[in-house]
């Protein structure tokens, strides 16, 4: 049972990058490499909140959640729209990442930083496994994560925009919406979410600079995994990851863990090209 | 001054990379110092798997980016090697690049068959995995601390002094880059764009679609497992720390800033990376600060690359000196006159076959596009297809090519069956067309295009197009004179050497032409091959289109401009709400009140969702 | 068709020129259209309605000539801000949000209107009166309508926007006769109810039981423009329509 | 218009950057007085500038000042070339060969990682530069074949052997191993497995990932195995990890941390930036060597802190400043021979009298051997200590 606990909270890790993919990715059809990096600035701007300034919880994620936001718009200007094309971005959205990691080592160290959770760090007991409040945050988190922003795509103006617009840009424009607004707004947007989710991550994996490197590539394989621009199915592709790190490293050795990783994603990728979730392209020929 | 460019361009454009090869090949007799040599072989060792990169993401447009996995399986195949007392540098360098491909061969065929995000993905992760491996199998390559038992390499049986990985890496990278340029300017290289610009086109010249990607991603990983065997005798030393992600990006942003289409946009990448790389160390803890930060600029400015930058410059001095457009290299002295109309051509007799269309019936869903459907187009005609939005023409061409599979009826070329053909089957049976859209890859040349019409005929191996011998080049001065003829026809002769994807469309429409007849085909599809044009380009096609009717051909046109399909046309055959209406002469067709009422769209009892839209194609959906 | 013209048109095309790319495909078209009034643009495929129509709604770039609506300049106008200023345009094909509900698909509609999503429950009501069969239908994915549906719902959408200005393109294509009268019947009300209707049409004689003036386009320039009061000869405009007869005088109005 | 400020703007940046390259090299003015030139590259375990690094490259700046200050090597200054290589082997083995080829340095000293010693030693052997490795790499231990190098750190055996006294003193029968998979971390496991084993102890050794980011599934594993005590190893992030999981499961053992456990700043911090206190580290003991512990540190050692402290904050244990040690053994034994050729470097670095009067601050005395070029260190220079506060390199100061 613990072992799962730790699996589907690794999982979940896994699972706000590769919603935080998702996000630009369905608004803009581009891909923001930095994502985890943004994340991994969360971690270290809650780390100040709480250690450096002795703020509050809400004052801490406000914080996080603002400076994440700014630096995800200030990507979005310098390294999505000056370039058109989605494979010189994979290049500048990269770089981006780079800088900030670069940034976070120069201000924070590279020292790994003790972030503190508002819920304590008392081991709880739930059905014989034994988990910390903040892994059991992490799996709460992101599941509500996924049903909010479920939601507001179904229930809300905005949300509904930027699903037409993902269907049909041309269409979208011609029903009043903003496309390029709408794209820069859910830029923004996963940067407070970014924010946030680093509040949420850093009690669990530490804030360290090199923690956006570990995270990328398993968020990007959750996300391969779940099906690109399906928020269920990065929830599903990392809780899938998780489980399978941990089950392999238990019983295999940590050798086998990424090796292991690829084989899933092989597997699922052969047998549903377009990942577990993804919309199959009709084809209106 | 412009006198000077005139000269410089009367040089053959080989001989620049081979001089600037040659001096580096001579540059340790005038005494560098051993910094700038070693820079000079780490960039040319880095320039070997960004060409790779170049060829699979560049040309043949995969998102394949795992070339340090290729990298590493050469470098570890080489030490390995080594360490076994098997010192023989040539020896090495050979199993590195098979190595290498196979490498590339076994995870690009789930790989490949994914595409776009997925195969990116992939191959990043097989990145990762590099160092695992390496651990598994930690008794042979040294796992994490690095394989530090290999001997010095030996070259016939010579022992090599350190000075002289100077004179093999420079030659290996000369070698390559060789090989890659007469690659890159054979069809094969071509046949690579024709793919990435549109797997539709691809496989309606003829290509298979998954073996050239496949061929394009395996024959990427050679030269990186050259690198790899090159780096290893380099330092005598392997360490996984050589393959990281890091170094991953690093080549890609070395393939993408030095530009990826072009053979030596690799070395003025790898350049720029390398000298970073040396550069960055002086900024210590600002080095990730300032990689990124050039990896975005670097990202933002040079789309297209340096090797684009400098193509765009050469162009603009080009035309400064009045040497753009060119005029045929082959028809020197001619004094074309370089109009736009048709010259006076011969075409040749053509052997043609009938296309039949027999109760063909293709249904979307519950939405029936086609329901049986049945016509024949007779060689030495021109048939006609007309019929108002929707009807269901576009549907018939996509069944005839083979992108579609029929539901029922049957469809026979020449009186072979096409049963369940792949397109490019298809299209080898003597089954060519134009598109509504005309697609033209970029930074081809116009006869290139109607070169790469040639794909399936006269076949040349890869080996003869890097030997380039006389079998090859006898191949190769036939291609060029078909498709002078074939441009001749179509008036675009002068034109010859121009960048086809810069024309105006009415001459991108005359050259698909040119590019679907140079194969001699039985029957040639064309999708609404006059829209967009002006009334003299009309009158020119229709004029090419009766030449080709005359030669032999089936022509089948598909079209809106009724002028034209009465003028052009030896039997027009209507559809409406996916079903023949009408079948008949022009004059047949024109005095029917019927076909009048429907041309012009009247209605469709069937209450079903639209499934033609017009101007779309298969792949738009595809991406 | 008695309604007296009123002084200034809501739109007014001058002198149009616009394409896609370097592919130049309506050179000069002129045209006005009125509120409470329906201009039909006519002509074969090709011969550059869509591209005209694209124009106004600010997809395509306007090379020459100018589009005052309203009084006012928009050709540079951003597109999304057109639809605000009230110019509604329905593409041909059926271009509704396939994945998603008709009601959020007529919410959609309502997006310029800035308010919150319950509140366009009245406006989507007076759609499913206008098109009754899209209230049983609501709660379905767009994508399952039938072709019928979908144009019905493209229209429906188009007007929750609340706009002056209607641009249909092609709404009869693909359609059964009985829906083609349904539709066109529904455009006449909506006509009647003063907004000004811009309709792209093949269909020669739906177009013209419901258009009061119309432009006939050949190769991007307009062969005829004519209200329909002055046409007598309906085989003749379909002559002209596929361009077997030449140009007819006084072709282009000022 | 545009697109030609992009041109422009994009060739100037390459322009630049190819001069800025061209503009770096060659322009190194020859001194008279050829100093004793000694070269360190600059890496770690972790990758990165960490304090590790930055420690190790800081202690050697500082003995380097210590000697020049008494006089240099043999009436010659020294110099300390540093190579910023990041721990990149392939950029220092590039950076030490550009550096032969350009004027050959009489010593190489790497800041730790063993994977940097195993490119370099080769290429150090053929031309015969003196060779102090703190990364203790197999490769540097063979004086038969490489007799100029030296082993700094304290070997794996001395290590492992140290864990021995504590297991008997404690009465622990049952070992369980935990260690990463850096090049230093699978030699320490793979050594304490066979030591252990060998002495009769029921071991088992997990490995893991150092990327990773739960450990749970390797804890568990060894838990099932029920040992008495915890042999650890980590750096970084991980040790955070691990000792968080171990905490999780509610496993109440003995923890026991190597060196590079002592070097992570977590366990050494007071909350909440570090753990000291938490019930994360209630069962962890870390190793250290007698010079950090405040306790036992010698007079050297002090003097050697101070130096270091001049030079910058001393981020890291005192276990990362085996270069300051490199420096002042190599000046002495320079000296004491009374010449600066490697060989009679190599010959002087034998005598006790040069190795135990060196001044050296990590270790009082680097005991070499002529069939052995580690230190025989006696197995007490480690001990174990509950998580203290680190301050100028040492745990326990007075101020805790």
């Amino acid at each position: 049972m613990t072992l799962i606990y730790a699996g589907l909270s690794l999982g979940a890790v896994y699972a706000l990058v590769a919603i935080g993919y998702n996000i630009v990715f369905i608004a803009s059809h581009s891909f923001n490499f930095a994502q985890a990096q943004l994340m991994m600035i969360g971690a270290f701007v809650t780390y100040t909140g709480y250690v450096t300034f002795k703020l509050p919880t809400v004052a801490v994620l406000a914080l996080a959640m603002v400076v994440v936001a700014v630096l995800s718009a200030i990507e979005e200007r310098i390294a999505i729209r000056p370039v058109s094309d989605h494979q010189t971005q994979l290049i500048t959205t990269l770089g981006f990442g780079t800088i900030l990691t670069g940034v976070a080592q120069l201000i924070w160290g590279t020292q790994p930083l003790q972030v503190p959770f508002f819920a304590g760090a008392e081991v709880l007991t739930i059905l014989g496994g034994r988990v910390f409040p903040v892994e059991v945050a992490l799996v709460v988190f992101a599941v509500a994560l996924v049903v909010a922003i479920t939601f507001y795509t179904r229930r809300r103006m905005g949300g509904l925009a930027v699903v037409a617009m993902s269907q049909d840009e041309e269409a979208a424009t011609l029903r009043g919406i903003d496309v390029r607004m709408l794209a820069f707004a859910a830029f923004a947007v996963t940067g407070v979410l970014g924010g946030l989710m680093g509040a949420a991550i850093g009690p669990k994996t530490f804030a360290v600079a090199s923690l956006g490197a570990a995270l990328a590539i398993k968020g990007f394989v959750a996300l391969a995994i779940g099906g690109f621009g399906s928020m269920y199915g990065g929830l599903l592709g990392g809780f899938a990851i998780g489980l399978v790190e941990q089950y392999v490293a238990r019983y295999l050795g940590s050798n086998f863990t990424n090796l292991s990783v690829f084989v899933l994603l092989l597997l699922v990728l052969m047998i549903r090209p377009t990942g577990l979730f993804g919309r199959v392209q009709e084809r209106t020929v | 001054m412009l006198q000077l460019w005139t000269a410089v361009r009367k040089v053959p454009t080989w001989v620049f990379p081979a001089a600037i090869g040659l001096f580096v090949l001579v540059l340790p007799l005038l005494g560098p110092g051993y910094e700038l040599t070693r820079q000079i072989e780490l960039t040319l060792i880095l320039a070997l798997v960004v060409s790779g990169l170049n060829i699979s993401l560049g040309y043949a447009g995969q998102l394949a980016i795992g070339q340090a996995a290729m990298y590493a399986a050469g470098a570890y195949t080489a030490g390995m090697l080594s360490s076994a007392g098997h010192t023989d540098l040539l020896l090495q360098i050979v199993a590195a690049g098979l190595a290498a491909l196979a490498v590339g061969i076994l995870t690009g065929i789930p790989g490949l068959r994914l595409g776009s995000w997925s195969l990116a993905m992939t191959s990043f992760f097989l990145v990762l995995l590099v160092p695992d491996i390496v651990d598994i199998f930690e008794e042979d390559t040294g796992g994490h601390l690095g394989l530090s038992t290999m001997l010095n390499p030996t070259l016939f049986g010579r022992s090599l002094a350190p000075d002289a990985m100077y004179y093999v890496i420079v030659i290996v990278a000369i070698i390559w880059f060789a090989v890659f340029r007469n690659v890159v300017a054979s069809r094969h290289g071509i046949a690579f764009q024709v793919l990435k610009q549109s797997p539709v086109l691809a496989s309606s010249v003829g290509m298979s679609v998954f073996r050239t990607k496949l061929t394009g991603y395996a024959i990427g990983a050679v030269p990186a497992g050259f690198g790899g065997a090159l780096l290893a005798n380099l330092d005598l030393f392997v360490t996984p720390e050589a393959f990281t992600f890091h170094m991953a990006t690093g080549a890609l942003a070395a393939s993408i800033l030095g530009g990826s289409m072009s053979v030596y946009g690799a070395v003025f990448g790898a350049s720029i990376i390398q000298f970073n790389n040396d550069q960055s160390s002086n900024f210590a803890e600002y080095s990730l600060v300032f990689f990124g930060a050039f990896l975005l600029i670097g990202g933002v400015l040079l789309r297209g690359g340096v090797a684009g930058l400098l193509r765009t410059g050469i162009r603009r001095l080009d035309r400064a000196a009045g040497l753009w457009p060119r005029r045929p290299a082959g028809a020197a002295g001619g004094g074309e006159a370089g109009g736009g109309a048709a010259d006076a051509v011969d075409l040749p007799p053509i052997e043609g076959g009938a296309l039949e269309v027999d109760a063909v019936a293709k249904a979307f869903g519950g939405n029936r596009a086609l329901r049986e459907v049945s016509l024949r187009a007779e060689p030495g005609q021109v048939t006609a297809l007309i019929g108002p939005n929707g009807s269901g023409k576009t549907t018939l061409l996509n069944l005839v090519c083979g992108f579609y599979r029929r539901d029922a009826g049957r469809i026979t070329v020449a009186g072979t069956a096409i049963d369940g053909a792949s397109p490019h089957r298809i299209a080898r049976l003597g089954v060519t067309r134009t598109f509504q859209t005309p697609l033209i890859p970029p930074g081809v040349s116009v006869a290139e295009v109607v070169i790469s019409g040639r794909y399936t005929s006269d076949e040349v191996g890869f080996l003869s197009a890097v030997l380039r011998g006389p079998k090859f080049r006898r191949i190769r001065r036939h291609d060029l004179a078909r498709a002078e003829d074939m441009l001749r026809l179509v008036g675009l002769a002068h034109l010859f050497d121009t960048e086809a994807a810069t024309l105006p469309l009415g001459q991108r429409r005359m050259l698909e032409v040119a590019r679907a007849l140079v194969r001699e085909p039985k029957v040639l599809l064309l999708d609404e091959a006059a829209s967009g044009l002006d009334e003299a380009e009309v009158e020119t096609l229709a004029a090419v289109i009766r030449r080709i009717r005359d030669a032999g051909c089936a022509v089948i046109l598909v079209e809106h401009n009724f002028g034209l399909v009465l003028s052009l046309a030896d039997r027009i055959v209507v559809l409406a709400r996916g079903a023949v209406l009408a079948e008949g002469t022009p004059e047949e067709i024109e005095n029917d009140v019927r076909v009048r009422d429907e041309y012009l769209g009247i209605v469709e009892p069937g209450d079903a969702p639209a499934v033609e839209e017009a101007g779309t194609l298969p792949e738009r959906t595809a991406k | 068709m008695t309604t007296p013209l009123p002084d200034v048109p809501l739109l007014d095309v001058q002198g149009l020129a616009t394409g896609y790319g370097d592919l130049r495909v309506v050179w000069d078209v002129s045209f006005q259209v009125w509120p409470g009034r329906v201009t039909a643009l006519l002509g074969r495929n090709g011969s550059g309605k869509t591209t005209s129509l694209r124009a106004v709604a600010g997809l395509n770039p306007v090379h020459g000539g100018r589009i005052e609506y309203d009084g006012r300049r928009i050709d540079r106008l951003a597109a999304h801000r057109r639809v605000k200023a009230g110019i509604s345009y329905v593409q041909e094909g059926k271009r509704v949000f396939r994945q998603q509900s008709v009601e959020d698909n007529l919410r959609l509609g309502g997006y310029t209107l800035g308010v919150r999503r319950s509140a366009l429950d009245a406006d989507c009501d007076r759609v499913y009166e206008l098109f009754p069969v899209l209230r049983e239908k609501r709660r379905h994915p767009a994508g399952s309508l039938s072709g019928g549906q979908q144009q019905m719902l493209a229209i429906g959408q188009a007007i929750m926007a609340k706009p002056r200005l209607l641009m249909l393109d092609e709404p009869s294509g693909g359609l059964a006769p009985s829906i083609v009268a349904e539709v066109m019947s529904r455009v006449a009300l909506l006509k009647e109810s003063g907004l000004a209707i811009l309709l792209v049409e093949q269909a020669v004689e739906a177009a013209v039981d419901v258009a009061d003036h119309v432009i006939v386009l050949d190769i991007g320039k307009v062969t005829l423009s004519s209200p329909v009061g002055e046409i007598d000869d309906l085989e003749r405009l379909k002559d002209v329509c596929m361009g077997r007869v030449p140009a007819i005088d006084g072709a282009g109005e000022p | 218009m545009k697109r030609r400020l992009r041109l422009l703007v994009g060739l100037a940046a390459v322009g630049s950057m190819v001069m800025t390259a061209c503009g770096g090299s060659g322009d190194e003015p020859q001194a008279d007085s050829a100093p004793y030139k000694i070269m360190i590259s600059a890496g770690s375990d972790a990758g990165g500038q960490t304090d590790q690094l930055t420690t190790g490259v800081i202690s050697a700046r500082a003995a380097v000042k210590v000697v020049n200050d008494a006089g240099g090597i043999n009436g010659k200054p020294v110099e300390l070339i540093e190579s910023p290589d990041n721990a990149d082997p392939q950029k220092a083995l590039s950076n030490l060969r550009a550096q032969i080829a350009k004027d050959r340095p009489d010593a190489y000293l790497v800041a730790s990682g063993s994977n940097v010693s195993t490119a370099v030693a080769g290429i150090l052997r053929q031309n015969e530069i003196i060779f102090l490795d703190s990364g203790n790499s197999a490769d540097t231990n063979k004086p038969a074949e490489n007799p100029y190098a030296f082993h700094l750190a304290a070997p794996f055996k001395t290590v492992v052997e140290g864990y021995l006294p504590q297991f008997e003193q404690n009465g622990y029968k049952k070992i369980a191993v935990l260690h990463g998979n850096s090049a230093y971390a699978k030699q320490f496991g793979a050594l304490a497995e066979s030591v252990f084993t060998e002495k009769g102890y029921e071991t088992s050794v997990v490995e893991y990932d150092a990327k990773a980011l739960d450990m749970t599934a390797q804890i568990s594993a060894l838990q099932a195995k029920n040992p008495d005590v915890l042999v650890f190893n980590g750096y970084g992030a991980p040790v955070g990890l691990v000792l968080q999981g171990i905490t999780k499961l509610g496993w109440n053992v003995p923890i026991l941390g190597d060196t590079s456990v002592t070097s992570t700043p977590l366990v050494t911090t007071m909350p909440p930036d570090g753990l000291i206190g938490t019930p994360e580290t209630k069962n962890l003991k870390i190793e250290v060597t007698t010079s950090v512990n405040v306790a036992t540190a010698s007079e050297a050692t002090k003097k050697a802190i101070e130096a270091m402290k001049s030079m910058g904050e001393i981020k890291a244990s005192l276990n990362n400043c085996l270069n300051f040690d490199a420096v002042m053994l190599l000046a002495a034994a320079a000296n004491h021979a009374k010449s600066n050729d490697t060989k009679a470097v190599a010959d002087a670095l034998l005598l006790p009298e040069v190795n135990t009067k060196a001044g050296t601050a990590v270790y009082d005395t680097y005991p070499y051997t002529a069939d052995d070029h580690q230190p025989q260190l006696p197995i007490e220079t480690h001990t174990f200590v509950a998580p203290g506060v680190l301050k100028d390199g040492q745990i326990g100061s007075a101020e805790n």
